[in-house]
């Protein structure tokens, strides 16, 4: 008996050391370690894997590299500085230039720009993109093409121009990169298919500075590998692209990024906890941010907020809104969300890239001065401390890692937000027929006043942690108010109005470039569906405004530089900031952590602002001119 | 006076647990002393939970806590020494070539996912020194001549009708000829045709290889008919013991009176008399004679003092004060029940 | 064996229908979701990109027709059962225009793999401990390997791989915590591709298999302790019959059918450990699979494993019964 | 009955090593009614304290006390997982005794639909569930979900019991003495299998809390209840293992293992003292 126990034993420890054997084995088979760069992508595991085609609706992956390392179009703008200034014409060789009544654009190409199977790419490839989608609208651009291009001809080898069906100065935006853009398609590869959203597209032929060398069937990893002709493409501008491989892999759940970080398998973490980044700030010296210390994330141009209902009678009402808004301790929230790593913004815009200067700066009196009269009492509700309070809050046990110049501290915090208020609060709730009785908030009709915030869940933690606190306040001051997890299906049933408030943004912008017309156009009030219709993005609150409309309609009547934009926008935020149609909370900080044992040149918000170096974002081509092997000591 | 096949000497065996926190004892077997004499068939009687299931577990040496021997002896002729001091290897041998077991309740003692060839192979075969073949050929012929045909060694034990199934356990237990067969109830399941058959069965393969038995059931008309001595148990003593003819003739404990009384009898239409009281709690067995509470005779002395077995001129052994100090002054007397029924044998 | 054949007929009949319904409850429950995979479609394409409200409409309008989900709920009913009868689950939702099978049919290889062999070690593991551990109630081994067995058996699913996964993967990282096999490696019948296929799924089966190694060795131990107070058991060591062969051949034999339908009956909940378990090790089965799958509204995927994963559970068991009557010669009969 | 128990304790190491695991669980459970903190807020305590005199089992990333999240948790999980027990308890109980005394058509019947539910995989099954429940779904709602789930691997225990009662004499004996079906299952039968109900509602209760942590896990629950499941959701929402919060995700995976071997340890020693088989057996025939 005792003998067949240890028999057993035995068995069981001699497979694990034979087990371990293999183990030790690399992890990347036949590749030297420090010529790859290992990304996450945080799609995770892809479904369909084989799938390259990225112009239909529902393809495999975007950011496994393909939309990265092989794709390019006319131009980018960069979220941050850009290597050579915010604007880059790619494939363009200059600015779109449009008609004065903004119905024609005329594009003119780059020459010597080369596919990945060594065919020239021309004028064609661009008119075929635009004529093959139009025919399809089932893929992903068709639909914003059928809605603006009459035309689109291609009077010689590098030129473009584009007939529209009326007047619109934003239609070079579809071939301009924040995040993605219409993609150039190979004409000589596809028009040889017969349906072409039915081709998989499987090897992608390229025109950015990569190929694809091998993937997993299972969609866990895909890796790249540079091309010999890097040269004739568009980033040969700025020089060889370091890594000679990349992957892209799905490193899963964010503690396993933090493990594999350390383990130094994973050299860029796209997205992990804020505790997760102080695991690494603290463990692994060879971990890079974004920002040196605190708030180490990258702050993406994209607004969280508080997204009411406009159809829900309660958040009709300006009083209720604001009253809400002067309950939220901002300190609390951004503590509860981001352990204090959030850039705040107390206005409808982020305050990333140049924004500050182009909003925030110019405002900040206009803000110190804002008043609400509740009709007893006159409050200024702005308080332009919060991030000196926020940073002070976190110097004890953060020490060092806190930023001490307020210049610093504005970059990295953000600036003030509003100062809770619950008697103000109480004022404008009572303005607005609300009454508290027993405790408890009864709404004008006298039913509870209850809100359910609408949260994601585990598909974004850190919101769902300011939604929560967002909700304890709220329910500390008597509203009976809740989050709902609702993971997954969460912007469908945003886009359906079948929600009361919802963390989640409305607001995204170029980051780069003022203009707000990436988000703005689409809350003019000729797109507000009626309650029970799905609405189309990104008014998600549904709020319709005459005076909106007007400012909405200034902006399309101006050029896409012209320097009145900054001027409207400011309006734009100001009105934002009387009707608080959403609550602006922060800055969508990304945090991104860069392991510097195998590669160094990563951008840094200090030294080198050069780009986003958030890895799902298409700019992130720019990131490999600049990224060096170390030198092994 | 010839060795005996077995001699229990003041064997006392006796439940002890310590679960719950009550520690209990449970005097199931208490100082009993017999013998069992060579080529006898030693029938024990008394009502259920009256010690005998115990006796026989403890002579077949199938003690498991919480059951525990805590005094006496047993001697067996084959044996050099007393059954329990023999260790496992010991007893392993003996078992089957020198003492096999007949068991009770046919149904469940086969291994019901075992065919009846595989149970004689692991109960019989290490014990015989055969070959194979040579084996199986006496289990044919043991079973031939239990009127089993050898067909049933390819049979699961469900297949096999209750009769079928005890007469192969009693193949089972005499397929090594032991000297000394212990029979616990073996024909109690079974049906009055098929009882009888499997009576005749035992007695027959007993006399066939000569060996000696206990037998153990609460049913006296199946002792009538096999058992040369009967015992009768009663709340874990041995209260009565003697040629079964004589005792069903004339029972001399008050005990074994009753028994006896209330058996059936053609003709006797005379109302039972029912005993008062049920029979006593081991764990707390009453003072002095056990059966005391329930006796017609008790006397003051029964009360206090527990009654030895004595010997009687006949050689019958009796444990009672009423009996052994008047014999002659029974108040019954059993004359008529020795009925032609049980005179068949 | 007439009745061997009667009973294999009876089983199959319940295999048959047990199959058909599962497939039809399956089949209700995903379409009664709220969740619209044309929404999901959109959302994903208007996320970070262009969204002119105007060429969404034109998008939802094409999505819609592409997608065939205009059709009545009873259309679709009988689609889904036409094309199932030619073993085609129809294109997947999320990854338009690939075949659900398809997909499938990349992700059963690692589902079955990772299951059988943890299923497999566990069971016998269990048993086996389990059994000695009924028998020799003394040992202090094995009591305390009881205790063990014990505590480990509710630890969810969940906790247990991230338990192994910090454990092998950060506090000693010696094993692979992430995939089926290493990234850029050939697959084929090679040393290192079956070595490195091993070596991953070395701590998912180890997760998967020590909280049903609990489940059991408590069940089989608890079997045996009933088995060795059977007469038949009883008797054989009162006829002296050798101890090994009591364990084997009448105690751990006996528990051994009642152990098997557990196992058949437990399939289906060793799926479920196995869905979360995959999700952690982000191993390229049927799991990741699913969950992909729930989270986009891809309910021809969920439809499509769910129906696969029932027809695989039902395989399992009808598999097993038709074993059960050679462990167990009395079930012919009944 | 106390002198009963004293004893048990005193000389059952079993019963006593159960009975005081499992006091401690309801003591910290009872525990929860007294929590100095409203159990939903968060930040009312310094976050990431480990454990010490003024918080025994150390604060988490939220500012909450661990010892009093996990005494709330697990009230609301231990009564989660009864709630799902007791209610798929009495429809096992109902199916398989029916089943296994009407028997025939009955029977086979009933024994379908079981093995039905015994094959179709769980998880998607109340993944979609949560999708359609939208905003209806609460703890009750879940509870009665798994509940009217989690059934059919006991009924066909208690059915194959059932089945081996209809053939015992005081089956017929009652039938001849003209109870009905209702009367014999209820009084007759169902003492019989009371002992491996017990047993099976603990692996139930096992089983339930166990699903709610996977759901919980991947946020398919109410996540602002406490409960077990959304304590190691919030846990791992801050990545709380790799950010060496560790007390965080023990405090609650240590309360269940040890009511559950504290429950575990309870029904093998109550198994001995209830079931008049062992009792009998000890007491030798």
């Amino acid at each position: 008996m005792k003998a067949a126990l240890f028999c057993l034993t035995a068995t069981f420890l001699a497979g694990s050391i034979s087990e371990q054997a293999f183990a030790q084995a690399s992890f990347l088979a036949g590749i030297p370690r420090n010529e790859v760069l290992i990304a996450e992508n945080p799609e995770g595991r892809i479904t369909n894997p084989t799938w390259f085609n990225i112009w239909v609706v529902n393809h495999g992956s975007n950011s496994n590299g393909l939309q990265q390392l092989g794709m390019d179009t006319l131009w980018y703008i960069d979220p941050d500085a850009g290597i050579d200034g915010v604007w880059d014409n790619s494939l363009a060789s200059d600015k779109p230039s449009y008609n004065s009544d903004f119905t024609e654009m005329t594009v003119k190409l780059r020459d010597g720009i080369y596919w990945s199977d060594g065919v020239e790419f021309t004028a064609d490839d661009v008119v075929y993109t635009v004529e093959t989608q139009m025919k399809n609208p089932t893929t992903t651009w068709g639909p914003g093409f059928l809605a603006s291009v009459d035309s689109v001809t291609a009077p010689d080898k590098n030129t473009v121009v584009f007939k529209l069906k009326r007047a619109n100065s934003r239609f070079h935006s579809l071939f301009t990169v924040r995040w993605n853009a219409c993609w150039i398609m190979p004409k000589h590869v596809f028009e040889k298919q017969a349906d072409p959203t039915k081709f998989e597209f499987n090897p992608p032929v390229t025109l950015g500075p990569y190929t694809l060398k091998s993937f997993d069937p299972n969609g866990a990893w895909y890796i790249w590998q540079r091309r010999d002709d890097w040269q004739r493409t568009t980033l040969g501008r700025f020089g060889e692209p370091g890594p000679k491989y990349v992957a892209y892999i799905d490193p899963g759940p964010p503690d396993k990024r933090v493990i594999l970080q350390l383990n130094h398998e994973l050299d860029i973490i796209h997205d992990t906890t804020p505790e997760g980044v102080f695991t690494l700030a603290k463990q692994s010296p060879s971990s890079h941010f974004w920002f040196k210390g605190f708030p180490y994330a990258h702050p993406d141009p994209t607004l969280p907020a508080v997204v009411f209902n406009h159809d829900i009678d309660a958040f009709k009402n300006r009083d209720v809104r604001w009253a809400l808004t002067l309950l939220i301790d901002m300190k609390a929230v951004s503590m509860a969300s981001y352990r204090g790593a959030a850039t705040i913004s107390a206005i409808a815009v982020p305050p990333t890239g140049l924004y500050p200067k182009y909003y925030f700066d110019p405002l900040e009196d206009w803000l110190k001065n804002f008043e609400i009269d509740t009709g007893k009492s006159k409050y200024k509700p702005y308080d332009p401390t919060v991030a000196q309070q926020i940073a002070d809050l976190l110097r004890p046990t953060m020490g060092d890692k806190i930023p001490k110049d307020p210049k610093e501290i504005a970059t990295a915090f953000g600036r003030g937000w509003w100062k809770p208020n619950p008697q103000v609060a109480t004022e404008l709730l009572e303005r607005a027929g609300f009454k508290k009785t027993g405790g408890k908030w009864m709404k004008p009709d006298g039913t509870p006043f209850s809100i359910t915030m609408l949260v994601e869940g585990d598909q974004r933690p850190v919101m769902t942690r300011a939604g929560t606190m967002i909700v304890q306040e709220w329910r500390q001051f008597g509203i009976d108010a809740k989050t709902q997890a609702y993971p997954s299906d969460f912007f469908p049933r945003v886009a359906s109005g079948d929600f009361e408030a919802a963390m989640a943004w409305s607001v995204e912008t170029w980051g780069g470039h003022p203009d707000l017309s990436f988000f703005l156009d689409s809350w003019h009030s000729e797109f507000v569906k009626p309650a029970g219709q799905r609405q189309p993005p990104r008014n998600w609150q549904r709020w319709s405004n005459p005076e909106l409309d007007k400012i909405i309609e200034q902006v399309r009547a101006i050029g896409f530089d012209d320097p009145k934009g900054v001027d409207l926008g400011q309006q734009f935020i100001k009105l934002a900031v009387q009707e608080m149609p959403i609550i602006p909370l922060m800055s969508y900080n990304v945090f991104t952590c860069m392991d510097t044992t195998y590669w160094t040149g990563y951008p840094s918000a200090e030294t080198d602002p050069y780009t986003d170096p958030v890895p799902n974002w298409a700019n992130t081509k720019y990131m490999m001119v600049k990224l060096k092997p170390v030198e092994k000591k | 006076m010839e060795e005996a096949a077995l001699s229990v000497q003041n064997l006392r065996a006796y439940y002890v647990t310590g679960h719950f926190g009550m520690q209990r004892e449970v005097r199931a077997v208490d100082d009993v002393s017999l013998s069992v004499r060579k080529n006898e068939i030693y029938g024990i009687a008394g009502e259920s939970s009256c010690g005998k299931s115990t006796f026989i577990k403890t002579v077949a040496a199938a003690i498991r806590p919480p059951l525990r021997v805590l005094g006496g002896s047993i001697k067996y002729s084959f044996l050099d020494r007393d059954l329990y001091d023999l260790d496992e290897r010991k007893l392993a041998d003996i078992r089957w070539n020198h003492l096999s077991f007949i068991p009770q309740g046919s149904m469940n003692v086969l291994n019901p996912v075992r065919r009846i060839r595989e149970s004689f192979q692991d109960f019989a075969f290490p014990h015989m020194g055969l070959g194979r073949s040579e084996f199986f050929d006496v289990v044919n012929r043991h079973l031939e001549r239990l009127q089993l045909s050898p067909s049933i060694l390819s049979a699961f034990p469900h297949e096999l009708s209750g009769g079928m199934r005890q007469r192969v356990a009693i193949a089972l237990a005499t397929v090594c000829r032991p000297e000394f067969i212990i029979a616990d109830e073996p024909t109690t399941a079974l049906d009055v045709v098929v009882q009888k058959d499997v009576l005749a069965l035992i007695l027959e393969t007993q006399r066939e290889i000569g060996s000696s038995m206990i037998f153990v059931t609460h049913d006296l008309t199946v002792h009538a008919n096999i058992s040369n001595r009967l015992g009768i148990m009663y709340a874990g003593r041995l209260i009565e013991e003697g040629p079964t003819r004589e005792i069903f003739h004339d029972p001399l404990h008050p005990y074994s009176r009753h028994l006896v009384a209330s058996l059936p009898r053609i003709g006797d239409l005379t109302p039972k008399i029912a005993l008062t009281g049920a029979p006593p709690n081991l764990a707390q067995p009453p003072s002095g004679c056990r059966f005391h509470p329930r006796c017609p005779l008790a006397t003051d002395l029964c009360r206090q003092a527990s009654p030895e077995l004595t010997t009687l001129s006949s050689g019958r052994r009796v444990a009672c004060y009423a009996v052994a100090s008047a014999p002659a002054t029974r108040p019954m007397t059993n004359d008529r029940m020795t009925n032609d029924k049980f005179k068949s044998f | 064996m007439r009745s061997y054949l009667w009973y294999l007929a009876r089983r199959f009949g319940q295999f048959v229908l047990v199959v058909f319904v599962g497939i039809n409850i399956v089949f209700f429950v995903t379409h009664a979701t709220p969740i619209d995979p044309v929404e999901q479609a959109i959302s994903s394409a208007t996320q970070f990109g262009q969204s002119d409200p105007r060429a969404v409409e034109i998008m939802r309008k094409a999505l819609r027709e592409l997608y065939g989900l205009d059709g009545s709920i009873w259309q679709q009913y009988l689609t889904f059962w036409r094309r199932l009868a030619t073993g085609d689950f129809g294109p997947s939702l999320s990854a338009f225009p690939t075949s659900v099978s398809t997909l499938i049919g990349q992700a059963l290889p690692w589902t079955a793999g990772l299951l059988s062999t943890s299923t497999l070690v566990a069971w016998c593991v269990g048993n086996f401990m389990g059994g000695l551990a009924g028998y020799y109630r003394k040992n202090r081994l094995l009591k305390g390997l009881g205790i063990v067995a014990t505590g480990l058996q509710p630890i969810p699913s969940y906790i247990m791989s991230l338990v192994v996964l910090i454990l092998f993967g950060y506090l000693w990282p010696i094993l692979p915590i992430s995939g089926g096999v290493e990234m850029n490696i050939h697959p084929g019948f090679t040393f290192s591709f079956l070595g490195s296929v091993a070596a991953h799924s070395l701590l998912p089966v180890l997760s998967l298999a020590l909280i049903t190694i609990g489940a059991w060795f408590v069940g089989m131990r608890s079997l045996v302790s009933n088995i060795v107070a059977e007469d038949y058991v009883v008797y054989a060591e009162l006829a002296g019959v050798d101890r090994h062969k009591i364990l084997t051949s009448y105690v751990m034999r006996n528990a051994l059918a009642p152990q098997l339908t557990g196992l058949a009956l437990s399939l289906g909940g060793i799926f479920n450990g196995a869905i979360i378990t995959e999700v952690v090790f982000g191993y390229p089965g049927l799991g990741t699979l699913l969950v992909r799958g729930v989270n986009s509204g891809d309910y021809s995927l969920v439809l499509g494993i769910a129906s696969i994963s029932i027809i695989a559970v039902a395989t399992a068991v009808f598999a097993i019964d038709l074993l059960y009557p050679l462990l167990d010669p009395r079930v012919k009969v009944r | 009955m106390l002198k009963v128990l004293r004893d048990l304790f005193r000389h059952n190491r079993e019963f006593a090593a159960g009975s005081i695991l499992v006091l401690i669980v309801l003591g910290i459970v009872v525990a929860s009614f007294f929590s100095p903190y409203p159990p939903l807020d968060s930040y009312v305590v310094p976050p990431d304290i480990p454990p010490s005199w003024d918080h025994l089992l150390g604060t988490n990333s939220r500012g909450q006390d661990v010892f009093w999240q996990v005494a709330v948790a697990m009230r609301n999980s231990l009564l989660f997982g009864i709630s799902v027990a007791l209610i798929s308890r009495v429809i096992a109980l109902v199916i398989g005794l029916v089943s296994g005394y009407v028997g025939g058509m009955v029977d086979r019947v009933l024994m379908s639909i079981n093995d039905t539910f015994v094959v179709i995989p769980l998880f998607p099954i109340l993944t979609l569930f949560y999708f359609m429940m939208h905003d209806h779904m609460s703890w009750v709602v879940l509870a009665v979900a798994m509940a009217s789930l989690g059934w059919p691997y006991d009924a066909r225990l208690i059915r194959s019991i059932a089945l081996s009662l209809r053939n015992r004499e005081f089956t017929t004996q009652s039938i001849f003495s003209g109870m009905s079906t209702r009367q014999i299952l209820m009084e007759e039968h169902l003492p019989y299998v009371l002992p491996i109900v017990f047993s099976t509602t603990l692996n139930n209760i096992n089983w339930s809390i166990g699903l709610e942590v996977t759901l919980s896990v991947i946020g398919l629950t109410n996540i602002e209840t406490p409960t077990i499941g959304t304590m190691i959701y919030w846990a791992n929402q801050h990545t709380a293992m790799v950010a060496g919060i560790w007390w965080w995700v023990l405090a609650p995976v240590a309360t269940v293992i040890m009511m559950f071997i504290g429950l575990f340890l309870l029904s093998v020693s109550m198994n001995e003292f209830i079931d008049p088989r062992t009792r009998l057996a000890r007491m030798g025939a």
